[in-house]
């Protein structure tokens, strides 16, 4: 990446001192580069048989969806077959497909962010039957019939910190955030944590705040939500997003609210926030690794398969503007050669 | 006087003809069969042989059956909730809000030390309490039950999010004793579905049996006969807004248990399945009356197209649609084969 | 008005006195519907409870089931004791029972939960004994010579039976000795047949020592089973005689707050001669089957026969309103194509419908809105309505029609059952139709609208209407029709034209037709 | 013949007294101004007032309007969708789904390089095609329309998955001309605003000066009344359901247009909000009939709280609790006011 453009790094009195602003500078600069190396480098080590079945069970919404497209590129590299389950989201389809993993035993499993507690039964059975089972996007650690866990709380942490370096690079230590966080999910509270820790590190004197929106204003009064609070706090003019999907019609309520210079600055982009960091509507945004994070699951179920260790990895981190975008539409790997790499990984 | 002892009109011949005597069994029972009371049975059926061709191996196999149960019976008893007020002519769409609710309670209680069972009554009693709100609501301000439960439900929402922050509450002693009470069972059937046989029946008690059920389905039909015939219709429509929160809230305990936690949005799934249901099963069995075996007859046949659609790994719009389907088929059956017999009679 | 009171009125009850009220008063949102009424019953008589529509009768009976609170300084006593009218919970209740206008069903429901529902409330009973229930009901219709499935909601049954449930509810369980009956108009569908077994009730009833009060239009009844008679007028005791005293015209007189008579002889039409506006063959239905019939322009047709003969059905089938299929032709002028009821044709024709509650008027709407709903086109251009035109459009009518309401844009539930009925009929002539179909057109209309309806609508035939009317009341086919159709089992068994037209010869026709059959 | 030309009856003086002569201006105004019209007006005012004083810096200004108007001109918009039937007595639940299908479709065709106008047809089109399936299954097969709408939401939720696998559309298209449908507006006050006028003034006179209003409302209140009284009910009913989802259909372009994608779930928060707006406003004005007016301003009353509150910095928790406080509040006062007035007029 080159020297931001968003930022005049200049001389700053009051907020942060002007060796925080660097320190956070070369968080940034670090972050805007687009990784190269998939987390895991160890080889598996053994070899990997093919045809061994793999099941995924989908949440039904976008990224799942999308999840489910990944893994079976991962299972098509090992050779393996996949069976997606599909269910609504809701506790009795999710229950139903798990029940139904349960008496199908296929070699593996991968789901995500489903509470253990629903389906602490399922979990037990699988563990009796050696059925290896990763997750991504639960608060739960690894264990008890969960083998392997991707996108943990302190990842989350990690990605908060990022996003917080770049506000307070962009206002030159002398702004005011507030992050909008969806209590419901709960994996995102870390990230928030994150953000607002750091901002107040790196920027003692800025001003960080906590707005909670309840998950049903999505899609329907959460950018009118935020406009009444930006209204309310003329100071603040950057935003802060848990996830990106909250943006969604922000920047034409900013716009007609008159608030078209509030930066903001989100996480786990849809195709919706890219667009707008194209056009300028969105400042940045942290991407969500997807194939990193299913890879790593599947690299997690085929490692378990043939008894080689689990290896700890965190994700990789990448903060994407209007300069450093892709014009990849939809879901792109993070590390360009992502599906190359796991494929020497796995000895494939 | 007895008008049984004078025969004052002996001579003269009946009137309108005995369109089936009360000997003819025969006839009866082949009335009770008929497409227009069981439509759904038929179409039950149908869908089970299709399965069973379709997928020979994992359908038509035990499992499935408990599957089936085990994921709808708390859809089944948020819709069983909702029997009472409306064949009083009640809506109450507050009930998921009151299943949240009731769950959030338990589980918040639970963590803070209460014994399980006082938890639980303490939860059912808020919802009793609910329930009473509605009810001076509806009877007392007399606003028309759908808009004020509406209203209502908008208030729930807000004590749970005061509550709760918007935060599912989880806890390892949600796992424990308290997920007995929703994941244990006899014979992997879990308890709820035994809740679900329990409530069914009491509520065909009442609806079949008793005088309350009669005057209840009266106040439904006409209000101002009902009041004309001596019947204290304002308390029964108190009572039922106490019945339907009171079953909400012993089904949001179960959810809870289910999920093992206390999700603030829990309930609100249940909302239009629960209503479809009940809908359905007002046209089966006894036409035109809510009624507990066909509310039942209706979710099962919704979970055994779902679940059967899951096992083929049908994609993921085939249940929608299947759902559907099915709502229309059960319904046109039924009124069709009414007014089909309807004509024949006329011609007969 | 030289009526004798044979009472009293202001005095306290004397001791064979079941009821006694005084000082009863109800207003509805400022308007009086009683005032200050006095009212008295023995032991053991029938006592009729007249006055034109909108007078206070059904109030009056609503106030004594606690159905409605009155107005402060009334009193009651049943049986000496005073009583709390509002409180319908007080045991005494029981000794009161009811019939109401428009019988207070549960169409929903089927016979065996009507009688039920009511039963239930009075012995505090909470199980349903379904055999015992079903026995009993069974039992009770039998004696009351009606046969219906006891199980089928009592929407799918005729009137007549609904009559029969809803006073078999009344009297169940009834023991006999001291007590009120009280029916509001129980006959304003009945056929005559039917009126006569009611009538042995009501004797049945009277000779247990259970003394009856009794509402109705139908003047006559009054002055058969009646001993003494209460008359309302504007909401206020007019007069309460002894019946032996009375004659007919004075006891209208009475009623309509004028002296004398107004009596109305048969028109004298004659059917325009050439080809019938209408022809129809061999139509069947539910309950027609095969009956062939023709009305000319300028002529009153009544259709007589009891319910299920295909009579009631009838008017139903030529507007093509019926859910289930007709089968038929009819051809309208002579015209040389018999055109089939089967292809979903059926002749241009204005109905109006038996059952003014459930098919009539729409309660939600107001009076004018009610008058204008057959007629919205022509109100206004293209689909846009004049609010104008509208207004003078209704009052007009209202005013033709004598409708006692408020204002026009008063709710049309304000109004008294006779004068919704006239609010009904004035939808119907509005549309100037070539044909008119009058089902039950005088059910519950007091006699000086009965009357003015009558004129009305010869008045109408006069000018070249054809007009079917299908009444259950004979007074209906006595005071209006020119020639008369007798159905039996679906078809017309016999034709009466002019003169030949009497009370005698219509009861003997169905009767006579009934020894046929049997 | 002509009811002018014959007398029967010009000797009785006329019956129908006229109560309140059309002179009397004042006294009818003061009915219109009454509690009982028009409870929700003085609702709006007191909050208006009291957030005045409460939040005098930012509540009571040009741009909290702005952001009323703006941010519920779609909420608006699909609760007049629902009127036209629900005067006929016809629910159409269907409605939030269509939106969805709408604006997917729309997107789907920009992306697709349909021309605009072109793309805004197809939707509408689509939309007034499900709008006939939802008549032939409530007017053809006979179905009650609650349930069958319900149904055909299923459908076209299937329909929603077919075409996106429940992943939304975005595109560098849609936030160009597409977005101005919604975005662009005149004085920061944004075209759906303006559409909310059209569409409600529409329904208004539909409703108030038409004959075919009139027949929608007697439809609704009393079918069978109303069917023997020669009007068409059926074919009504068939077209109000035509009209929801044409409108419903437009709905869901301006919102895909506003969200600057197609969200095959951008639709269904609408549904409670829309049906809570559309009762509360059958209460005023028109007292029991679904009017466009009283929608329109249950909308803005809502739209006025929760917009406060949010400038109030509220807790998230104090939006639902108001939208239920003035739910009851205004149903309360309209009723009560009503029945006082009758007391009063009684005792008078
Ligand atoms: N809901 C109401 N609100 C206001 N006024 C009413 C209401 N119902 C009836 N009235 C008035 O009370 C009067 C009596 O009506 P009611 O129905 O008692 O007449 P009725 O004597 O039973 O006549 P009918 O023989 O036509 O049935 C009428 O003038 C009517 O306008
Ligand atoms: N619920 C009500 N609200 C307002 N006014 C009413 C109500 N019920 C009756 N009225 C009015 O009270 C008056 C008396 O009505 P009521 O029904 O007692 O008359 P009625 O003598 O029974 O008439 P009918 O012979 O037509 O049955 C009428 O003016 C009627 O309009
Ligand atoms: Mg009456
Ligand atoms: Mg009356």
């Amino acid at each position: 990446g080159s020297d931001s453009s968003s930022t005049d790094g200049g001389s700053s009195t009051a907020g942060a001192s002007d060796a925080t602003i660097a320190e956070a500078q070369t968080l940034l600069d670090k972050a805007r580069t687009r990784p190269t190396q998939i987390p895991t480098q160890e080889p598996v080590g053994k070899p990997i048989p093919a045809g061994k079945t793999l099941s995924f069970i989908s949440c039904g919404n976008e990224d799942c969806t999308n999840q489910a497209k990944v893994v079976k590129q991962a299972t098509d590299i090992l050779g393996w077959k996949l069976i997606v389950h599909n269910t609504d989201g809701t506790p009795p389809t999710l229950k139903s497909a798990f029940d139904q993993v349960v008496r199908e035993q296929p070699d593996g499993l991968i789901y995500n962010a489903t509470d253990r507690s629903l389906i602490n039964s399922e979990l037990l059975e699988l563990e009796r039957l050696r059925i290896p089972a990763a997750a991504c996007c639960i608060l739960q650690k690894p264990g008890r019939g969960i083998t392997f866990v991707s996108e943990g709380p302190g990842d989350e942490i990690a990605k908060g910190k990022v996003m917080a370096a770049w506000f307070v690079v962009d206002s030159a230590g002398k702004g005011s955030t507030v992050y909008v966080d969806i209590p419901d999910f709960k994996i995102l509270a870390p990230l928030g944590d994150g953000y607002i820790d750091e901002s107040k590190r790196l920027c003692p004197d800025c001003s960080a705040e906590r707005l909670e929106i309840p998950f049903t204003s999505l899609g329907k009064d959460a950018p009118n939500r935020i406009v009444s609070y930006l209204r309310a706090h003329p100071d603040v003019k950057y935003v802060a997003l848990a996830i990106d999907q909250i943006g969604t019609g922000l920047p034409a309520a900013l716009k007609s609210a008159g608030l078209g210079d509030v930066k903001l600055i989100g996480e786990s982009p849809t195709a919706t926030s890219y667009q707008y960091i194209r056009s300028g509507l969105q400042s940045v945004t942290a991407v969500y690794d997807m194939y990193g994070d299913m890879f790593a699951q599947v690299d997690a179920v085929a490692r378990a398969l043939v008894d080689a260790p689990q290896v700890e990895s965190s994700p990789n981190v990448w903060l994407v503007d209007k300069d450093n975008i892709l014009d990849d539409e939809g879901v792109f790997p993070m590390v360009a050669d992502n599906n190359e790499q796991y494929a020497k990984v796995w000895g494939k | 006087m007895s008008p049984a002892r004078n025969g004052v009109v002996e001579e003269r011949p009946p009137v309108v003809e005995q369109r089936s005597s009360p000997g003819d069994h025969a006839a009866s029972w082949r009335r009770n069969l008929s497409f227009g009371r069981i439509g759904a049975v038929y179409v039950l059926i149908g869908m089970v042989i299709l399965f069973s061709i379709w997928i020979p191996e994992t359908f038509p196999t035990a499992a499935t059956v408990r599957q089936i149960l085990n994921n709808y019976a708390i859809t089944a008893l948020a819709a069983l909730a909702l029997i009472v007020p409306l064949s009083a002519g009640v809506f109450d769409i507050s009930t998921p809000y009151v299943m949240s609710l009731s769950g959030v309670i338990t589980a918040y209680c639970i963590v803070h030390g209460v014994p399980l069972p006082v938890a639980v009554t303490i939860a059912i009693a808020a919802s009793l309490a609910i329930g009473f709100v509605n009810a001076c609501v509806v009877v007392g301000l007399r606003i028309e039950s759908l808009i004020a439960t509406l209203a209502t439900g908008s208030l729930i929402q807000a004590l749970i999010t005061l509550v709760t922050s918007d935060i599912p509450i989880n806890d390892a002693r949600l796992t424990e004793g308290f997920s007995h009470i929703a994941q244990s069972g006899i014979g992997n059937v879990t308890l709820p579905v035994f809740y679900v046989l329990i409530v069914g029946l009491a509520i065909w008690c009442l609806q079949e049996y008793t005088t309350v059920g009669r005057r209840l389905y009266a106040t439904g039909f006409n209000k101002e006969a009902t009041r004309l015939a001596g019947v204290r219709t304002e308390r029964l429509r108190f009572f039922t807004l106490l019945t339907s929160a009171t079953l909400a809230g012993f089904t949001g305990v179960v959810l809870a248990a289910s999920l093992g936690s206390g999700t603030p949005t829990a309930g609100t799934p249940y909302l239009l399945p629960a209503f479809a249901a009940v809908f359905l099963g007002a046209t089966q069995f006894k036409e035109g009356r809510f009624n507990a075996p066909g509310t039942v007859l209706a979710v099962l046949i919704i979970g055994t197209g779902v679940t059967g659609l899951g096992l083929a790994n049908a994609p993921s719009w085939a249940g929608s649609m299947l759902t559907g389907v099915i709502l229309i088929a059960a319904l046109a059956l039924t009124g069709v084969q009414r007014r089909t017999t309807r004509t024949g009679r006329a011609k007969a | 008005m030289e009526m004798v009171a044979l009472s009293d009125p202001g005095s306290a009850p004397a001791a064979d006195d079941v009821l006694a009220v005084r000082g009863l008063s109800k207003t509805f949102g400022g308007t009086y519907a009683l005032r200050g009424v006095d009212l008295t019953v023995r032991a053991g008589e029938v006592h009729g409870l007249v006055g034109h529509n909108g007078s206070g009768k059904s109030t009056l009976i609503k106030l004594l089931a606690g159905f409605h609170h009155a107005d402060d300084g009334a009193q009651a006593w049943l049986d000496d004791e005073p009583f709390d009218l509002a409180d319908s919970g007080d045991a005494r209740h029981d000794r009161l029972r009811f019939v109401h206008q428009d019988l207070g069903l549960v169409l929903e429901l089927s016979a065996v939960e009507n009688l039920a529902l009511h039963a239930t409330r009075a012995h505090g009973e909470q199980r349903v004994r379904r055999a015992d229930e079903e026995r009993f009901t069974r039992e009770l219709l039998a004696r009351f010579g009606v046969e219906l499935d006891v199980h089928r909601p009592l929407g799918e049954a005729s009137p007549v039976e609904r009559t029969v449930v809803a006073i078999a509810r009344a009297l169940r369980a009834w023991e006999g000795g001291r007590g009120l009956l009280v029916l509001d108009e129980p006959t304003a569908v009945l056929p005559d047949e039917e009126v006569d077994r009611l009538f042995q009730i009501v004797a049945d009833v009277r000779a247990q020592g259970t003394s009856v009060l009794y509402v109705s239009h139908r003047l006559d009844e009054i002055f058969r089973i009646c001993d003494r008679v209460t008359v309302l007028r504007e909401g206020r005791v007019v007069a309460t005689a002894d019946v032996a005293t009375l004659t007919k015209s004075r006891l209208i007189g009475s009623i309509l707050g004028e002296e004398g008579e107004r009596e109305t002889s048969r028109p004298h039409l004659a059917a325009a001669p050439g080809l019938p506006l209408l022809e129809v063959r061999e139509l069947s239905g539910r309950y027609l089957d095969g009956a062939s019939l023709h009305i000319h322009r300028g002529e009153i047709l009544g259709l007589a026969g009891r319910p299920g003969s295909g009579r009631d059905e009838l008017p139903y089938a030529l507007a093509g309103v019926l859910p289930h299929p007709v089968a038929g032709s009819f051809r309208m002028d002579g015209d040389a194509d018999w055109r089939d009821f089967a292809h979903g044709e059926h002749p241009e024709s204005v109905l109006l419908p038996a059952d003014r509650g459930s098919e009539g008027v729409v309660r939600e709407f107001s009076v004018k809105e009610n008058l204008t709903l057959s007629v919205l086109d022509r109100l206004g251009v293209r689909g846009a309505l004049s609010r104008g035109r509208e207004s003078r459009f209704a009052a007009d009518w209202l005013t033709r029609l004598e409708v006692r309401a408020e204002t026009p844009d008063a709710p049309i539930t304000t109004l008294s059952g006779g004068n919704q009925q006239k609010v009904l009929v004035g939808r119907c002539l509005a549309q100037e139709p070539a044909l008119l179909m009058l089902c039950e057109p005088t059910a519950g209309v007091d006699v000086g609208t009965r009357h003015a309806l009558y004129e009305l609508i010869a008045r109408q035939a006069a000018e070249g209407l054809a007009v079917l009317v299908s009444s259950t009341d004979a007074d209906d086919l006595l005071a209006m029709c020119t020639r008369v159709l007798v159905f039996d089992h679906g078809t017309v068994v016999r034709e009466l034209t002019g003169s030949a037209i009497t009370e005698h010869a219509l009861v003997h026709a169905m009767e006579e037709d009934e020894e046929e059959q049997s």
